[in-house]
């Protein structure tokens, strides 16, 4: 067994992370997500018959030959079966917002902005929202503006959407048909009613709620080897940071 | 058929106050000289578009005070962060934003570039996005019961602005994979663009080299441009000067500072 | 990911009865040595789509009584004039005819490409295909009043079945500028190609042959076949046999002389 | 001046066409369209910095890199100014045949079908008719399938459509307002008389119909040359048995 001292938390999300893509025949990951982009890695590692990653902005990574709306259109037919997003706001209802804190006429805080989510949450079946500030300023109870909804009406054509939520403090299950959060784990070193302290919206609590497991031996070493290997040709400060390693000149 | 050649303040000149702009993301062929010298003109009014998002083109035409409108995805200086003269403009409502997402600008190009007057796109119902913007419309697929869809109207820019690694006398632009270029010269009326290098041969001659190719029929006119991009980079030549985009980002954070680093760059370009 | 490679037997099996595939017109990369195979299969009731124009493929496919649907803007033997297995079918109405226009065809894959249920289109109002086509509807835009345009349905062929010049052990095909070919591979559920040549290296590794590369992800299986287009030529590769194509022409003049033909081609190739 | 012995009726209909195309900046042809396709590179000669010509099925004379669908999104943008269609049958009404004669489920005759003209004779402001067979057989009063309206109701999107019918015997040009077909000259050697014996449809006769005029020296000596050369690329058999010339193997 893995010793938790030994254990980096990016390792932990990265682990647990990798564990919802198992399997998928092709994960895309945008250009700034160091960790949801080694979990993909790490899911390629496990399957690499099976599973194809693309990450924007990477050379190696990146296979698409038809310009800025390969990803979208990918996703469109279907050929797109996870895909991470952010939030500088995320509410209880899956709703993120990527766009503005406050009147977005006259917003006090102004972030980059949508980019594509407000399409791929709707097309890709597997979203995982990523979010590594877990607190009641970022987990909102109604998001100050939707970049893209969480959930739609019965009739709005939607094969995607969110599948789960992962923070620096836990992870949360989404379930689509109640349109709620339900808390599936907690990580190492945190407690539930952390959680709950750190959390702006309502979600489902279970009686049990389980630790979200260490990363085995195993795991670790794909992940210290050919993972941050791949990692530091696109996100080199954090592999230079997580994994000590140097990107060549 | 030979194209127009002129220089950066030449390619400049054609583009008028209130003009219609498409430019692409830091990460794809940024021209950045030519920008330079459209903020150097003292152009106003300009409705910059992202294709699909913005970078330090627009951050430093919207606090030279170019800009009107800023259509786009994002704006993001990437690991330099929040883009500094954008958030001012946007604190104070100086410019219109017209906050879109990464796709309904590649269809609404797409419909510019087919001639359409709009394309249809699945997602979007529901978001702010959608309910902010009056070109965009929820219609019914009428192939279907119920059916709900987006039309995004056609965007249809005066002019894409970009750079290249590679371009011929005959105009024709090569920019290989970054396919969102030749979307951009298809869907405006013109484009204005600088190349590292502009060769005597016709790329076109080349099959390979076609592959990735734009013909001179969308170029309205060419300046050559040798590290037309800095201080980014260009994929498969020079890497961003970070240095520069850092020394930017730090004094770009209040209107003297950029006003100071704007003033630094147009005397160390005379020099 | 390594493809999936097979030979042209195991391609062809691929293929059931009632499948809907898109092919190329004869000036672009069609693979004749595949279709060949898939005649020899006894394939039935195949939904065949020209892309936008169909061929000498397309009348040997009708002509083995492989063809249900014909969905096209043309079927033409070029230099060579009509095709005659296709007129006999016509003529006995032992095919259903979906009249096509070429843009329509690009516009339909190019919504499957999307993943929308439509397209719009200019043009093509008051014709008599829009009378006889129910997957096109002329429909109102939305933006403008009283401006009726065409809605094209997606049309998304289960198979886009195509040669290549050059294809690697990842299922990267490299087509150049024949980019219909890319469009089919991304609108059709699955590509079956071959190409003349496949390759160990990466094609994706060098930037100008990328451009005209059709990554893996869209190519279900690929077979290798030298002169695989043959009759036909390929554009930068070899010319189309005129001699064998004649001959074709003048023995599927008949329904005898087409099934003697079709039986010598294939003794030909199993010796 | 030229004399008409030595003059080739194909040397006439290129001259006529190309005085037509003076000065256009983009000619596009099918690729088998020999004629037009002469007489577009005639007038590119003319004017080598204002006129391009693409020709479909040419490697030298064809600029697009997108695919199939350029040219035809090329002309949606308003970059095509002129474009040539054909017909099995053409009426009075401009409206074109390229389908079939008789009831088009059981036809007497199927030609190989509408390839895109439903859609260029919209979107092409200048497109010119081109049809050897002048005869009652082809030049009908009514096509027996429109393959593509000769006109369209006021409020249907329309910058392009018909603006000459070119045959064996004469020149028509098209009025689009009143949707009716002009005789504007009779090629050397035709007669007024012929034109109306041989052709299906009604069409306004004005009292003098001009000759249409021989190309002069120079002209010819362009077609010979330069235009001869490149055709002998695409149309080799055309240009063996016009010129004389024999492609390189």
């Amino acid at each position: 067994m893995s010793n938790l001292k030994d254990i980096r938390a990016e390792e932990i999300l990265i682990s647990a992370i990798a564990e919802m893509l198992d399997g998928l025949p092709h994960i895309a990951v945008g250009a700034s997500s160091p960790v949801p982009g080694a979990a993909a890695m790490l899911a390629r590692a496990r399957h690499p018959e099976k599973t194809r990653v693309s990450v924007l902005g990477s050379e190696k990574n990146n296979f698409f030959t038809d310009g800025g709306k390969e990803l979208f259109d990918c996703a469109g037919q279907g050929r797109i079966d996870a895909f991470f997003l952010g939030g500088a706001q995320i509410d209880g209802q899956a709703n993120i917002n990527l766009v503005s804190v406050g009147d977005p006429d006259r917003p006090k805080v102004r972030f980059p902005g949508s980019f594509g989510s407000a399409y791929m949450y709707f097309t890709v079946p597997r979203v995982i929202l990523f979010r590594l500030e877990h607190t009641p300023r970022t987990l909102v109870e109604k998001v100050d503006f939707i970049s893209a909804p969480g959930t739609s009406e019965p009739h709005v054509y939607r094969p995607g959407g969110p599948y789960a939520l992962i923070t620096d403090r836990c992870l949360f299950s989404f379930d689509r048909e109640k349109g709620v959060f339900r808390l599936a784990s907690v990580h190492p070193g945190h407690t539930v009613e952390e959680i709950r302290e750190q959390t702006g919206f309502e979600y489902d609590e279970p009686a049990e709620v389980p630790e979200t497991p260490l990363p085995d031996a195993e795991t670790l070493a794909v992940i210290r080897g050919s993972v941050a290997e791949q990692l530091a040709e696109i996100y080199p400060a954090f592999a230079a940071e997580v994994f000590g390693l140097g990107k060549a000149a | 058929m030979d194209a127009i050649r002129l220089d950066l303040e030449g390619l400049a000149a054609r583009v008028p106050d209130e003009a219609k702009i498409a430019l692409p993301p830091d990460y794809s062929y940024c021209a950045m000289a030519l920008v330079r010298a459209i903020i150097a003109r003292g152009v106003k009014g300009l409705h910059i578009i992202g294709v699909p998002a913005l970078g330090f083109q627009a951050d430093q035409l919207i606090g030279a005070g170019c800009v009107a409108t800023v259509e786009t995805a994002a704006v993001t200086l990437g690991e330099f962060g929040l883009a500094p003269r954008f958030g001012a403009a946007i604190k104070s409502a100086s410019i219109r934003m017209l906050d879109g997402t990464c796709p309904a600008i590649h269809a609404g190009l797409q419909a510019a570039e087919k001639g359409v007057p709009f394309m249809p796109l699945r997602g979007v119902i529901g978001s702010d996005l959608e309910k902010r913007r009056d070109d965009w419309i929820v219609a019914d697929n009428p192939f279907e019961e119920s059916d709900p869809i987006l039309m995004v109207k056609a965007i249809q820019p005066d002019f894409a602005v970009f750079h290249a690694p590679l371009a011929d006398r005959y105009g024709n632009v090569w920019v290989g994979v970054r396919r969102e270029l030749m979307l951009m010269a298809h869907a405006a009326k013109s484009s204005l663009v600088t190349a590292e290098k502009i060769v005597e041969g016709n790329l076109l001659d080349d099959p390979v080299r076609a592959a990735g190719t734009i013909p001179g029929l969308y170029v309205g006119a060419l300046a050559e441009a040798e590290n037309g991009a800095w201080p980014l980079g260009i994929p498969g030549g020079y890497d961003a000067d970070a240095a520069e985009l850092a020394r930017y980002v730090e004094m770009a954070r209040t209107e003297e500072g950029f006003a100071d680093y704007m003033a630094g760059n147009s005397k160390e370009a005379a020099e």
